[in-house]
């Protein structure tokens, strides 16, 4: 039989994965060290998009520098939430700091609204991107491929961070006991900040990519934030390996059921995430 | 022949990551009276308390409480069966009042008998806060509270992780009066670093050193131990 | 002031017996007997008497009117071409003398913040006489049923479940709803009309995974099967919406299949998101034809501009109404005021609001007082010429029965505060063909 | 024993049990709806708090029980039994089974897992709703649900209103109870001090079980009543913005306190009134008002009010 349907439907899984894997490693690393769910990570992704809008047609004209500029924008924009709104709340118990990036992305939500009006936005594709490798009658866009590349290079990238760097180790220090990292004189605050910088900038490179492929529209952050919740749920909080791997999971099977049964589409998910938890409720790398 | 062996330890072993808390503690303690757990910071004797009541769960080893397999109950269970602990920093609903913190205690195992709660607050003289929130109490009256709702939970072992830690000299009189009542009623095992009170009233004393048991007897065998005196006492 | 209203009304005229012309070269032939007549006899008379009997002035100087729509979240951007449609039409009423000296008084609320509860505090609070607007389907059938309660009229001007006027007008009999914009008859059954003709056998569907979706692509499938009994179709996809912002699994999935036309009743942001990855997976390097029933509303049109695909059997696209359709004067006003007012080419929502306060104009003039029972009654069977050609109110189900075409992207475009795609080899099959019925609804097929 | 607190919180309780009464004299229907909205959405609110307040329970898929109330009544009353009443407890019960199977899957996790994990099951509900068309009618929902029955009839809008304020009356009273009792004591114990609960001999996971089937039975019974207010279901009540409004009213109102989530409701719904009026930005409002409540005052209006009446006294 052809296998060129079944390898396509896994290509275009792949990419729904590194969208997912966009929100789900920002959320993941943030929780990982914060304790922290950011409520406000997919609405960070859309914002991310609205203001590549803004430096593309405003600024630059440049699709890769507004992406540049974009992504620390929300970089910083994570900074400041983090800064002013939730420091206050580490002493207390950590719903209320759920609760805070909750409202935040109410807020967000409206304001892009208010900011950007209510009409769906987009940037074009550069040319450089706009080719397609074309195999056996199938198209495969270099931006789909770009993403997914994208996808690998973030994880590989936090990876190293994280692993090999000074910042790094703090981090790790930070990761599972805050209490002992500053006994030994790591400056948590910092740590703190600069995570949620990591976690902005993910999140807004990803949406500043997406807009050139998915417009974006008011309110649309909702709908990604369940998925995402639902990725790093699969994957056991706050392992980044997990979260990477459970997006490929429901990346791909969502796309492969759509070829052989679109009917279970919209409910898969959660059919896999309610699969998980009864399987692995610690999630696939988490321990109990 | 074992006449009423409160609590035996079995070669437990409990690792942090690559730190090893626990390295094959065996340890058994017989009869009523208070057994004090003594050892330098990081000997491991909180985490010795935590695996017992189930906060923690060993890598390897037996707990027997009464003659009955307890390791790795979740702590409810074990609190059920009849052990209540108290903690280096006080834990307690804080929010609530000293009735309802004594109360909540009082209400497992389903019966609950009013008379109960109001002698525990009699008897550790705590009626006249009963309708304060903790949180607005002194630091002693608070680990007094927290040893009655640990008494509330009607145990048969009672173990106490530094009931005098961060006392003023009176509080700790206070604290030592009371256990002393209690050692009457029921065995106690207590960790604490104030070795006057120790030695004063302790019936045995265990010392621990990197995660094991290195020596136990009598305050007097202790005191005179030369091994003890060494890594311990430092004298 | 009375010779300006001459010369108005000679132009209605004028419009009227174009837009006729228009029905008429649209193939009223085809339509049923008794049909064919109401448009003949009742538009002209009726304009006529409007004026010659001059009424009484209205028991209060201002009528006010709620305005509903969706102006929150995903789909906020229809509340506004909701409001514009009803702003413009009460700014031309009120600047020519109001509806017998009464002025238009607009009240704009968000229907996504419990349009229950909105309509229930412009009616009883803010004594509005009439509604109209409502965006979401949904949002209709909570509304329709408690009209009889609140007592008033309500013009639904774009919600397009066929469930409103089949359910709830002509089977629950609630005499309070019309509708003047078309219900999903068009976006289904038309396009089948259409579709058959066109050298394309195997079709695929992908369409968002709501009502307006599985109905739309179920009136498409049954009727296109029974116009052309070799038609087949190979795949049926689903997408969520609103919140669809990849569609590439389901194109693919698509692209796995052999179909060569596609279905797809995608709208505002979804729309123009679904083209673009479909130009982007060289999916219309396969597929030769595509019907997009809303794929022409303003939005999608201007959001795509020139990359809006033209495809070898037709990107065919409408919407409930088409700027450039019919060529009546009424129509060329609309649009001109329209582009003056907001700078771009009309939306169809807006279009049917703006009807839709000049359809209460018409009705209360007719009557010459507010009072509800004589005004249904001179909506029941009313004919009206309005910018998008004549609409006939169909006395049943209170649906308004007029016709809109389908054209296929040409590949030009026009700029009017934005590139827009022009459309060619534009179809108009008379309404009287693809509109569902009383009293059994069947599906018009021969 | 005597009331943690002897707060104005019973004036509040019984200023508003006599106002909702008298409120239909008026022949104001669009008051009376928003009466009966308020009284609706204080049950929703009161079942929420029982998780927020008392189990220290942040749940974003609250929803799915309000709309598997409100879809149990409507195919409940049109498919088997023809009465309201009947319908009404047999949403309870839907409800408090559906509170069973996903209180299993999630409460024996952590809290904020707990949090995410409802979100997705509220979802869950919601793309079912919406998937299952020929039971649940898709996106347009189920209309036309019947308010005459074998037992009861309240087709007169009077009628259903009184309908409303009876169950309100029942379950505020209700839950005053179990408020005051020592049950109580215990599920509220789980927000006290979750950590320390287990070494007084509860269970965590059996009081969170408890604390979750009463929750959600009571939102299950608020979602029915508010289908018999509408006439209509649609899924809508499943997706996790209607979770979100009760969490919104209990921390206005204060999560600490029974009236908190009753005072909150009353506020919430003037304001999302009031704020569709002024523009479309209501959920910006709601959003700063969050900030402002959790930077300002975690315990809400009420925490100030508690405050001033202490100092008063």
């Amino acid at each position: 039989m052809d296998l060129t349907p079944i390898f396509y439907q896994i290509f275009i899984g792949l990419y729904r994965a590194s969208i997912y894997w966009l929100i789900a490693s920002g959320l993941t690393i943030i929780f990982g060290v914060l304790r922290v769910v950011n409520f406000s990570q997919a609405v960070f992704l859309i914002l991310g998009g609205y203001l590549a809008y803004t430096f593309y047609y405003g600024f630059t004209g440049s699709f890769w520098l507004s992406i540049l500029l974009a992504s620390l924008c929300v970089g910083i924009i994570g900074v400041a939430i983090e800064f002013f709104l939730l420091k206050p709340l580490y002493k207390i118990d950590v719903t209320y700091q759920l609760l805070m990036t909750f409202a935040v992305s109410l807020i967000i939500n409206d304001a892009t609204k208010i900011l950007w009006g209510k009409l769906p936005v987009s940037i074009p594709l550069p040319e450089t991107l706009g080719i397609g490798v074309s195999i056996l009658g199938r198209t495969y866009p270099l931006y789909i491929i770009l993403m997914i590349l994208i996808g690998l290079l973030i994880y590989v990238s936090i990876t190293i961070l994280i692993n090999r760097t000074m910042w790094g180790l703090r981090v790790r220090a930070t990761w599972r006991r805050p209490e002992i990292a500053e006994s030994i004189g790591i400056n948590t605050s910092i740590i703190y900040t600069s995570v949620f910088f990591l976690g902005g900038f993910v999140a807004g490179l990803g949406g500043s990519l997406m807009v050139a492929f998915s417009p974006v529209a008011p309110g649309l952050g909702d709908f990604l934030i369940v998925s995402a919740f639902i990725v790093t749920v699969i994957a056991g909080l706050g392992h980044l390996t997990g979260a990477y791997i459970a997006s490929i999971i429901i990346g791909v099977s969502e796309s492969l059921f759509t070829l052989y049964v679109p009917e279970v589409d919209l409910l898969l998910i959660y059919l896999i995430m309610a699969l998980s938890l009864l399987i692995r409720p610690q999630g696939i790398l988490g321990e109990r | 022949m074992e006449v009423k062996e409160v609590i035996r330890v079995e070669n437990l072993v409990k690792k942090f990551g690559s730190f090893v808390a626990l390295n094959g503690v065996n340890l058994s303690i017989v009869g009523d009276g208070i057994t004090s757990i003594i050892g330098p910071n990081g000997a491991g004797k909180t985490t010795l308390i935590n695996v017992i009541t189930g906060r923690l769960k060993p890598d390897r080893g037996r707990i027997l409480f009464m003659g009955r397999d307890i390791t790795g109950l979740q702590p409810h269970k074990i609190v059920r069966i009849g052990i209540s602990r108290t903690f280096q920093v006080i834990n307690l609903f804080s929010g609530m009042t000293v009735y309802q913190n004594v109360l909540i205690a009082s209400l497992n195992r389903g019966k609950y008998n009013k008379s109960l709660v109001e002698d525990i607050l009699k008897s550790f003289r705590l009626e006249s806060y009963r309708d304060l929130e903790v949180y607005r109490l002194p630091h002693g009256l608070q680990r007094l509270v927290e040893i009655a709702v640990a008494i509330a939970t009607k145990p048969k072992l009672l173990l106490l992780d530094e009931p005098t830690a961060g006392l003023n000299p009176n509080e700790k009189d206070l604290v030592v009066e009371l256990i002393k009542d209690l050692e009457k009623q029921i065995p106690i095992v207590m960790v604490e670093h104030d070795m006057d009170i120790v030695f004063n009233i302790s019936r045995e004393v265990i010392v621990m050193n990197k995660g094991e048991v290195i020596a136990s007897g009598t305050p007097d065998e202790i005191a005179s131990n030369k091994y003890v005196k060494e890594i311990y006492l430092g004298v | 002031m009375v010779s300006e209203e001459r010369r108005s009304l000679l132009k209605m005229i004028g419009a009227g017996v174009a837009g006729l012309v228009v029905g008429i070269a649209g193939g009223l032939a085809l339509a049923p007997e008794k049909v064919r007549e109401i448009p003949k006899t009742t538009t002209i008379t009726q304009t006529i008497t409007k004026t010659e009997t001059p009424v009484a002035k209205l028991p209060k100087d201002t009528i006010r009117i709620g305005v509903l729509g969706i102006r929150s979240g995903t789909w906020a951007t229809y509340g506004t071409l909701i409001e514009q449609g009803a702003r413009l039409a009460m700014e031309e009423i009120n600047a020519a003398g109001g509806i017998l000296g009464s002025k238009i008084e607009l009240s704009i609320r968000d229907e996504a913040a419990d349009v229950v509860k909105q309509a229930r505090e412009l009616v009883e609070q803010e004594k509005v006489d009439f509604l109209v607007g409502v965006d979401s389907s949904g949002n209709a059938m909570k509304l329709g049923p408690i009209m009889p309660e609140l007592n008033r009229i309500v013009i639904f001007t774009h919600a397009a479940t066929h469930r409103v006027n089949e359910e709830l007008v002509y089977k629950q009999g609630i005499k309070h709803i019309f509708r003047i914009s078309v219900p999903v008859y068009q976006d289904g059954i038309l396009a089948a009309w259409i579709a058959k003709d066109l050298p394309v056998r195997k079709w695929a569907g992908i369409n968002p995974d709501y009502e307006y979706g599985r109905v739309s692509w179920d009136f498409f499938k049954t009727t296109l099967k029974a116009l052309r009994p070799d038609a087949e179709f190979v795949s049926e996809q689903w997408n969520p919406s609103p919140g669809t912002t990849d569609f590439t699994k389901w194109i693919s999935a698509i692209m796995a299949t052999d179909a060569e036309g596609l279905f797809t009743t995608n709208w505002a942001v979804e729309a123009i998101t679904f083209h673009r990855q479909a130009m982007e997976l060289g999916f219309y390097k396969k597929i030769k034809a595509v019907f997009n029933p809303m794929g022409y509303s303003m939005d999608v049109a201007y959001g795509l501009g020139k990359d809006y695909p033209k495809l070898e059997h037709g990107m065919w696209v409408s919407g409930r109404y088409v700027w450039f359709y019919p060529p009546t004067d009424v129509n060329k006003r609309f649009v001109d005021a329209c582009v003056k007012r907001w700078g771009r080419l009309p939306a169809y929502s807006t279009e049917t609001t703006y009807s839709a306060i000049y359809m209460i104009k018409a009705a209360i003039e007719k009557v010459g007082t507010l009072d509800l029972d004589a005004l249904i009654k001179a909506m029941e069977n009313m004919v009206l010429i309005t910018p998008a050609g004549v609409r006939w109110i169909r006395p049943q189900d209170h649906q308004a029965v007029y016709e809109i075409p389908y054209g296929k992207i040409s590949g030009e475009t026009i700029n009017v505060g934005g590139d827009v795609p022009v459309l060619t080899d534009v179809r108009a099959v008379p309404a009287f063909l693809y509109y569902r019925s009383p009293p059994d609804y069947k599906m018009p097929i021969g | 024993m005597k009331m943690p607190r002897p707060s104005p919180e019973l004036y509040g309780i019984f200023l508003a049990a006599v106002s909702t009464l008298i409120i239909p004299v008026f022949r104001e229907p669009f008051y009376m709806y928003l009466a009966s909205l308020f009284m609706i959405f204080s049950i929703f609110s009161m079942s929420y708090n029982i998780l927020f307040g008392y189990a220290g329970l942040l749940s974003f898929g609250h929803a799915l029980f309000y709309a598997g109330g409100a879809y149990t009544l409507a195919l409940f009353t049109l498919n088997l039994i023809r009465d309201p009443l009947i319908g009404t407890l047999a949403a309870g019960l839907v409800s408090l089974i559906l509170a069973m199977l996903v209180g299993v899957l999630t409460l024996r996790h952590s809290r904020i897992y707990f949090s995410m994990l409802t979100l997705a099951f509220g979802m869950l509900l919601y793309a079912l709703l919406l998937k299952w068309r020929s039971v649940t009618g898709g996106s347009d929902g189920i209309s036309g649900i019947p308010r005459g029955g074998i037992i009861i009839n309240i087709v007169d809008p009077i009628a259903r209103y009184y309908y409303i304020y009876t169950f309100f009356i029942a379950i505020l009273a209700s839950l005053y109870i179990l408020h005051r009792s020592k049950y109580g004591l215990l599920i509220r114990s789980l927000g006290a001090n979750e950590e320390f609960l287990p070494f007084t001999g509860h269970s965590i996971f059996k009081l969170r079980i408890a604390a979750f089937l009463i929750s959600g039975s009571i939102a299950g019974i608020a979602g029915a009543l508010y289908a018999l207010l509408m006439g209509v279901v649609t899924p809508d009540l499943a997706y996790w913005t209607t979770s979100a409004e009760p969490l919104v009213a209990t921390l206005v109102g204060g999560p600490r306190f029974f009236a908190g989530p009753i005072l909150g409701s009353l506020i919430f719904i003037a304001l999302t009134t009031y704020a569709a009026r002024i523009a479309d930005i209501w959920q910006l409002v709601l959003g700063l008002l969050l900030i402002a409540l959790i930077l300002g005052s975690r315990g809400g209006v009420l925490e100030l009010v508690d405050r001033i009446w202490r100092l008063r006294r």
